[in-house]
């Protein structure tokens, strides 16, 4: 049973590591954003196939913080994507 | 019991382990970012929510179970939400800003 | 190899590159970001030497692990401090390098 | 075991792409993005290392909260023109080399570990019974070194103090400067309505179970910081001025109340930063919960900087 947990995780793994190759390979801003989405599912399922397989429960509040702070990692990339066009005005109309 | 169990575990995670194939396949092989978002949070989610099922008989106690179920719903909602928003910024910018 | 060896080198690995950033990147904020790398590599380091020290019923020695909580949350007020420090250049000179052939920024854009 | 080596093996390369990626991108906005993943990951790592206290902490500081930190500063350099001119190659030849020189140097310290391993993971133990602690983190931090774990909070507010007089005078005692999200969006309110009470949910449980398993004040205040930023930057709350009285007292009740247990200790059990037997654990449960409130405010105040302003907008 460990094993095969282990190896669901490292699955899991490969597939985020592709996904990031993919992501971070691209131009736009918004491919960008997605990493959060992808480490907010793909690194909980990851965190919570390795708590089961070492038998350690106190991995799963990691896998807690985890999806809580891809939420609000989440938010900080579409603030600052909104906010510098905002700013890029506002010291136009400033001098 | 503790088969009927592991058979269940190895089933449902690895019902979930190929909706992560499935998302990964989506992400790279979809054409724009809301196509690629859509199968990202979508499918990856699923996923999660299966491993999650799988994981389930293995939980100790009710308490490290009900831990399981509520990560779950809180990557589902938030997950949820802040696509919304990043997809927002898609129509905020164009396809390629 | 063990496991912890891996990390160990790894960390290695991230201080050289953090190191590397840090003296070729011109812009501060990306020294900054730099120097964060650096440091989680030099505390990736100190987890090995928890893990190596593991003693009975433990999975590490807890002072190296306590060490480096300490140090995160301190080396994020120096971050902090040093972004506070970069945007309060840019307010005085309207710009965000530390060149020297260009001292004092006297107002405005270059 | 060799599915877990191919595992750690597999999290190292992608742990080290990242970082490297960090370096290199030219766009300072996806360097951020790439710092945030890199922060994730190594949490990943730390519970490899069965360090899980360290991997709350990452997670929560080393991802969240850094990033928010750094994106804020990217949108407001991007306005900023900073040089292009990347060292010449020999300068960079030559950092490249320094660099691997000292890594180098670790890695060889790191394959060459002492006959004797120094650990002090005994004498924790030992003592741990006595706090009536079960996490052996935490006795370390409020226990052991107690003394360090007061300093940490000190330098906490001598940083806050530090980016907040970086503001120019005719804003002193104003109102930080947090970037708020700049349309107003239906759908970031949903989120910072929905998320704040499970984090504080959280917060709590994370320094109720830090007396017994991995957790404690720094992961709790952390998440309370981060729910504080997403309500400011949602609109929802506006951001104080920070000379509310309030806001001061929340940053420094924590280390008093520490500081008061502490001096306490000389008469009660005749050592600084001592507990009297038997109320070692309701004390360090105590200044916990403190820590945690004072933690949240200073970590968020730290990621809102310095004042700009001092009307409110």
């Amino acid at each position: 049973m460990t094993s095969f947990l282990v190896a669901a995780a490292a699955f899991v793994l490969t597939m985020v590591t592709l996904g990031l190759f993919v992501i971070l390979r691209r131009w736009a801003e918004v491919d960008h954003m997605m990493v959060a989405q992808l480490l907010g599912t793909g690194g909980v399922a990851i965190l919570l196939l390795l708590a089961a397989a070492t038998e350690a429960p106190p991995i799963v509040d990691v896998a807690l913080l985890l999806a809580l702070f891809a939420a609000f990692a989440a938010v900080a990339f579409v603030r600052s994507a909104s906010s510098s066009e905002q700013e890029v005005r506002e010291t136009a109309s400033g001098g | 019991m503790k088969l009927a169990f592991d058979i269940l575990t190895i089933f449902f995670v690895s019902a979930g382990a190929l909706f992560f194939l499935a998302g990964t396949v989506g992400l790279i092989r979809f054409p724009d970012p809301l196509t690629r978002l859509h199968a990202l949070t979508k499918v990856d989610n699923l996923g999660l929510g299966l491993v999650v099922l799988g994981l389930l008989p293995q939980a100790t106690g009710l308490f490290g179970a009900l831990k399981l179920v509520a990560i779950w719903l809180l990557v589902q909602l938030s997950g949820a939400i802040v696509t919304q928003l990043i997809a927002g910024t898609v129509r905020h910018h164009g396809p390629h800003g | 190899m063990s496991a912890a060896a891996l990390f160990g080198l790894s960390g290695a690995a991230l201080v050289g590159i953090g190191l590397y950033g840090l003296v070729t990147n011109p812009e501060p904020l990306r020294k900054i970001l730099a120097f964060n790398l650096l440091g989680s590599g030099v505390f990736l380091v100190f987890g090995v030497v928890s893990r190596r020290a593991a003693a009975s019923g433990l999975g590490g020695d807890p002072v190296p692990q306590a060490m480096v909580i300490t140090a995160i949350v301190v080396a994020f007020a120096a971050t902090a401090m040093a972004i506070a420090l970069v945007l309060r250049l840019l307010q005085e000179t309207g710009r965000s390098t530390l060149d020297a052939d260009n001292p004092g920024g006297a107002g405005g854009k270059s | 075991m060799t599915i877990l080596s191919a595992f750690d093996i597999g999290l190292v390369v992608l742990i080290l792409a990242v970082g490297a990626a960090t370096i290199a991108k030219r766009d300072a906005f996806a360097a951020v993005i790439g710092y945030v993943v890199y922060g994730l990951l190594l949490a990943i790592a730390w519970v490899r290392l069965s360090a899980v206290d360290v991997a709350l902490t990452e997670a929560a500081i080393g991802g969240g909260m850094t990033g928010m930190l750094l994106l804020g500063a990217v949108a407001r350099l991007r306005l900023a023109k900073g040089s292009d001119a990347r060292p010449s190659f020999p300068v960079r030849f030559a950092a490249a080399a320094l660099s691997a020189l000292v890594a180098a140097g670790l890695a060889i310290a790191v394959l060459s570990p002492p006959e004797a391993i120094p650990t002090l993971a005994p004498m924790v133990m030992e003592n741990l019974a006595q706090s009536g602690l079960g996490n052996p983190v935490a006795g370390v931090l409020f226990v052991y070194r107690a003394l360090d774990t007061l300093l940490e909070k000190v330098v906490l507010i001598l940083a806050l103090v530090g980016v907040w007089s970086l503001a120019p005078d005719s804003v002193w005692g104003g109102i930080p400067g947090l970037r708020v999200y700049a349309p107003p969006s239906s759908t970031l309110t949903f989120l910072a309505q929905l998320l704040p009470p499970v984090g504080i949910v959280v917060a709590i449980y994370m320094c109720w179970i830090g007396a017994k398993e991995p957790g404690g004040a720094f992961q709790g205040g952390t998440v309370l910081a981060a729910m504080w930023l997403l309500v400011m930057i949602a609109g929802l709350k506006s951001v104080p001025s920070i000379s509310q009285r309030w806001l001061r007292l929340l940053v420094v009740v924590g280390p008093v109340i520490f500081l008061a247990i502490g001096i306490s200790g000389m008469v009660l059990a005749n050592a600084f930063l001592a507990y009297p037997p038997g109320y070692a654990k309701p004390l360090i449960v105590a200044v916990e919960f403190a820590l945690t409130l004072s933690i949240g405010v200073a970590l968020g105040l730290l990621a809102a900087g310095p004042p700009e302003r001092v009307q409110p907008q």
